[in-house]
């Protein structure tokens, strides 16, 4: 059974994402629901169906849970059709968590591409409120364009702040004329501006073919595969670990993930053959598609 | 068997075909399809009253097209059809999903096969389309085996079904129908070994918005039998193969007799009986009967 | 369905007796099941029941009865702004099977750790519990049978809460093997004889039993060595991507969600059995497909049956009862592929 | 409900070129017809595909009228002629199906013949008020469903929701 839940705001992020504010209609619940970062939920549009979305906002943050989805399939388009004040179907929280007590007094690198932002926001979060038991942090954060760029308004607060080192970036082309981040893909940005990878620990989501690119990249700076951390997404329905679509090899990712470390990664069968990490977050893009 | 299988040789050896699609014996009363690339394993290949499957389905499937290509070129397809088989591959042909030009086929004088594996090849036992048959030759090939043998006798029953349905009223058709698809548990093999069931995306796959319930209760099971009788109207060739899939038992092919009876009566029109004739629904004709419309 | 198992003496019962209790179990209201050529179903006469040991296993297994191949899971009615929820009362009738495989007797005891690991599944669980299993020997078998592969028999009482043999024409031996059995016979102690079990283990003994076609720890190894093996593709070509086998299978258990509406306000969220054979089991809505073609999803099929379930469960999801096999439109053999897997000169089709 | 006041659902789905300028031209001349059906506007008839008709019934509808341009009137030139054949194939297999034939009518309209929109609206509700409601089809409906408790609410307004005038002018 789903809880239902308000949704207090709506915010765009980009043309095509959306957050979602939301706060469970009843209070018992909204008291009770805990959640860890990392963790996802499902959200059902009564009528179309439910969808998998990570949990984006921080688990510090009681007063309301936020949830960012990208319009693809059928729940997505669905979503977005609903206003201000509707209800919508929340179950969860499913699946496990970034190890946040295992990062403590270590260095964190955080990467991440287009709408795998979410994810990581909620981590970031989470660590910025509890910014004295990290050492130093840095956000790499790249988008096709700059309309693309979403959580524009923390971005800056980010930025903004002295303790943690912010980088932007936009694809080529994807730039505007008062652009003053970088321009380039992500590889190349992290090469630049990556931190020393001794007692750092990555923490790393977006397309399939962002990975792909990075994961050489950070190898050769030396990070270790048991240190980055990544959350992986596949089509999912029950999130309870029965109905067998998320299933790879042994694992289901909807309990056994979504977050994976790569050399966990590496021991799962290579389903995605060509490229390596191909299934590594599809985030939001769960949805039933089919339409 | 001996000039089939040399025959299938020649065409693997010489380069001519990039496959044989074909059956091989699998135990006494069965047999299977079998896809062969490899010139030596054409000796597996056999045709007799047990090659019930129509292997005109796997031509429209892309990875056998991809077979197909090899340095550039492409080559052909084999395939070993029976003459009703034939009549699927021509409605293909028609329908644009096959280019006569890429396909070789091989076919045999038919004397009907059995309705099922693992049944004796008699009268009572054979296939209700062969119960009907008229091409016992195949009406188009590129090569031709088998000897000629007469069919056995059987009554028609299908027939006497389907009368014995149109005298219902409608309200107990409706019940029996209802029964029938109430059964149905939806796992579209009727769908997979139709050849005339080609869709990239069939209708049931679509789901913004969802017009066919997925869900296998009543209602969704009736509609989609009813789409799928009705797509298959005045194409359906009779093969069969969609009564023999169905482990639940459900009567497919009657309806779909009944729509080509109708097609006949309606359009004097066979599905997949010639090449020169347009299809039924692909095309029209301004005198068509209009007593239904006011 | 945890109960211990519990040795009792065995009984003798009269075909005449069995019906009796039969007709009781009826006239109590509960559902009766036995297996018929195309699917268990429901009993209403017991007049002509037949109880053949002889039979092939129906078309279609029972699993429908624990895990309905459509079932709303909650009901929902829309208002301007608010969504109004209503869960389903899970329908508890005791459902008896009469007659068992024992290939499908055996398929609740393999798909309830599934259903229980980690999260309950109440709807299982509230149906598995009121199911009770007569399993019936089977002396019988054809060349898709291969339950000797898969650790079961045609004599294997697992699963079963009262396994039968045939004595002769009339006459059963009974074997009660859970609790759940023996408190589901004790109301009917009258009609049972006791009996020699010396005799009924002659009969069990001698019977015909399928070849042991494959090894399966063998297998487990291959396929953990074997992903990317260019064999896949000889039955991905063959296959014709229909979901029968995983339909027909007594413990395939992939399901799919999705929300109905049957008003214009009012709906239902409806779990639905899918199949992983199908093209869009994991299409995502960016169209990204992980298991695109067709030899990708047959080597899941048989991945997650022979070694996944293995690892995770230590059960092989597969009883042996061929259904898949003798129901393929195409005559894919699943015992012929995963006996052929390890051979190099043979391939997978 | 008493088969007295019983008022039929019937969906119709018409051409925008012909049908439904017919049914304006029949509105604008103050012609009278029943009001039992609901107007669905599609391009040409032979865009009408019968899941639609199906799913009619599956939303409570009691009959269907389809109609469109009259043979060779076609804004797209062969649409309807295309649909022609369609709808023979379609009407014999819901007639052997055991949908009666009358749940399911064509007619051609011009958009010059409003009198011939309202005729026709006219046969066809009476035809299906004869017949009675569909309940072989409602009950297959019925399965699955529950009733909600009724409370007071502001529901968006249903699109078939029973009409209570009989007439419109």
């Amino acid at each position: 059974m789903p809880h239902t839940a308000e949704i207090k705001e709506i915010i765009d992020e980009s043309p095509d994402t959306r957050t979602f504010r939301l706060r469970f209609r009843d209070a018992d619940t909204a008291d009770r629901f805990e959640f860890k970062a990392g963790q996802f939920a499902e959200y059902s549009a009564f009528g179309d169906g439910e969808s998998t979305f990570c949990i984006a906002s921080s688990p510090t943050q009681k007063d309301y849970i936020e949830c960012s989805f990208k319009v693809y399939g059928k729940v997505t388009q669905s979503l977005r059709r609903l206003n201000k004040g509707d209800t919508i179907g929340i179950r969860g929280p499913y699946g496990n968590w970034f190890p946040l007590e295992e990062f403590k007094g270590k260095n964190l690198l955080f990467i991440a591409g287009g709408i795998g932002i979410a994810p990581v926001r909620c981590v970031i979060n989470n660590v910025l409120d509890l910014r004295d038991e990290f050492k130093d942090i840095t956000i790499i954060y790249g988008a096709r364009s700059v309309s693309d760029l979403i959580y524009k308004q923390e971005i800056k607060e980010w930025k903004a702040r002295r303790d943690i080192k912010t980088v932007i970036t936009v694809d080529p082309g994807g730039e505007t004329a008062s652009w003053d981040g970088e321009v380039g893909f992500v590889p190349a940005v992290l090469e630049k501006n990556a931190p020393e990878s001794e007692n750092t620990v990555v923490i790393l989501c977006g397309p399939p073919v962002m990975i792909k690119f990075t994961m050489p990249v950070l190898t050769g700076l030396g990070f270790k595969d048991e240190f980055v951390y990544t959350t992986l997404e596949n089509r999912m329905k029950c999130g309870l670990g029965k109905c067998g679509r998320c299933n790879i090899g042994n694992v289901y990712v909807c309990k056994d993930g979504p977050v994976f470390t790569y050399a966990e990664i590496k021991k799962l069968p290579q389903e995605f053959n060509n490229f390596k990490f191909q299934i590594a977050n599809y985030k939001l893009q769960i949805a039933f598609l089919k339409g | 068997m001996k000039e089939l299988i040399k025959h299938a040789r020649e065409l693997l050896e010489n380069g001519e075909v990039a496959a044989v699609i074909g059956y091989r014996q699998v135990s006494a009363k069965r047999t299977k399809p079998v896809i062969i690339t490899d010139p030596e394993e054409t000796s597996a290949l056999v045709f007799n009253e047990y090659c019930l499957n129509n292997l005109a389905v796997y031509l429209t499937k892309a990875r056998i097209k991809l077979l197909c290509k090899k340095n550039d070129k492409v080559l052909k397809l084999a395939i070993t059809a029976k003459p009703c088989d034939v009549h699927s591959i021509v409605a293909l042909i028609q329908e644009n999903q096959i280019d006569r030009d890429t396909i070789h086929i091989i076919s045999f004088n038919c004397h009907g096969v059995a309705k099922d594996f693992g049944f004796d090849f008699n009268g009572d036992n054979l296939a209700s389309k062969c119960i009907t048959c008229e091409t016992h030759k195949p009406l188009y090939y590129d090569a031709l085996f088998g000897e000629v043998k007469e069919t056995p006798q059987a009554s028609d029953t299908a027939l006497a079904r389907i009368k014995e349905i149109e005298s219902m009223p409608h309200n107990e058709r409706f019940e029996f129908f209802k029964s029938e698809f109430d059964k149905c548990i939806k796992c579209y093999a009727c769908r997979a070994v139709c050849p005339l069931c080609y869709c990239q995306r069939c209708i049931t796959d679509k789901t913004i918005p969802c017009w066919i319930e997925t869900s296998s209760h009543q209602r969704g099971n009736f509609a989609w039998n009813v789409i799928r009788a009705f797509h298959l109207s005045g194409r359906c060739t009779g093969c069969g193969e969609c009564d023999r899939a169905c482990p639940a038992d459900i009567p497919l092919s009657l309806i779909n007799r009944k729509m080509s009876m109708e097609a006949k009566n309606l359009f004097s029109f066979v599905s997949g009986r010639s090449l020169e004739t347009p299809t039924l629904v692909g095309s029209y004709n301004e005198k068509d009967n209009n007593e239904l419309f006011m | 369905m945890t109960q211990r198992s519990i040795q009792m003496d065995e009984k003798i019962i009269s075909r005449v007796d069995l019906l009796n209790i039969c007709q009781d179990v009826i006239e109590k209201g509960n559902t009766l099941l036995t297996p018929g050529v195309a699917d268990y179903s429901v009993v209403k006469d017991v007049s002509n029941l037949n109880l053949d040991a002889s039979a092939l296993p129906s078309k279609i297994s029972y699993k429908s009865y624990v895990f309905p191949r459509t079932e709303p899971v909650l009901y929902y009615k829309r208002s301007k702004n608010d969504v109004q929820l209503i869960d389903v009362n899970i329908d508890s009738k005791k459902i008896v099977i009469l007659g068992a495989k024992p290939c499908d007797a055996n398929s609740l005891n393999i798909m309830k750790h599934l259903f229980n690991w980690d999260y309950s599944d109440e709807f299982f669980n509230m149906r598995a519990k009121n199911f009770i299993v007569i399993g019936l020997m089977c002396s019988h078998f054809d060349e898709y049978c291969f339950c000797t592969s898969v650790g079961s028999s045609p004599v294997s009482e697992k699963g079963s809460d009262i396994f039968l043999i045939p004595l002769d024409e009339n006459n059963y031996a009974m074997k009660i093997i859970t609790d759940k059995g023996k408190e589901f016979i004790t109301p009917y102690s009258g009609y049972l004889k006791s009996g020699d079990e010396n005799r009924s283990k002659r009969i069990t003994e001698n019977v015909k039993q399928p070849d042991v076609a494959f090894d399966s720890s063998e297998v487990y190894k291959w396929l953990g060595e074997n992903f990317e093996s260019p064999k896949w593709e000889g039955v991905g070509n063959l296959c014709l991507s229909c979901a029968q086998c995983a339909f027909v299978c007594p413990v395939c258990h992939c399901f799919d969600i999705t929300d109905e509406d049957y008003s214009y306000t009012e709906g239902r969220r409806m779990k639905n059995w899918d199949g992983c054979q199908f093209g869009n089991f994991t299409l995502h809505a960016s169209g990204h497909n992980p298991r695109d073609i067709q030899s990708k999803r047959y080597r899941q099929r048989v991945n997650h049956k022979f070694r996944y379930y293995v690892n995770k469960f230590g059960e092989i999801l597969c009883t042996g009862c061929g259904r898949c096999s003798r129901g393929c439109p195409v005559s894919v053999d699943i015992k012929e592929i995963v006996s052929n897997c390890k051979n190099d000169q043979k391939e997978l089709r | 409900m008493d088969k007295q006041n019983w008022e039929p659902k019937i969906a119709a789905f018409v051409c925008n070129w012909c049908t439904y300028t017919g049914a304006d031209l029949a509105g604008t001349s103050r012609l009278k017809y029943p009001a039992n059906c609901k107007i669905i506007r599609v391009m040409c008839s032979g865009s009408i595909d019968p899941v639609f008709i199906l799913k009619a019934f599956e939303r409570g509808a009691d009959g269907v009228l389809v109609s469109g341009c009259h043979p060779n009137d076609c804004h797209y030139n062969a649409g309807n002629f295309h649909a022609r054949r369609r709808w023979d194939f379609f009407h014999e297999l819901l007639d052997f199906i055991g949908i009666e034939k009358g749940r399911l009518q064509f007619s051609w309209i011009s958009a010059s013949e409003g009198k011939k929109f309202a005729d026709v609206i006219t046969k066809v509700t009476e035809d299906i008020k004869a017949m009675g409601p569909f309940t072989a089809y409602k009950k297959m409906n019925s399965e699955f469903t529950i009733d909600f408790p009724e409370e007071p609410s502001e529901l968006p307004e249903p699109e078939f929701q029973e009409n209570s005038d009989k007439e419109t002018e």
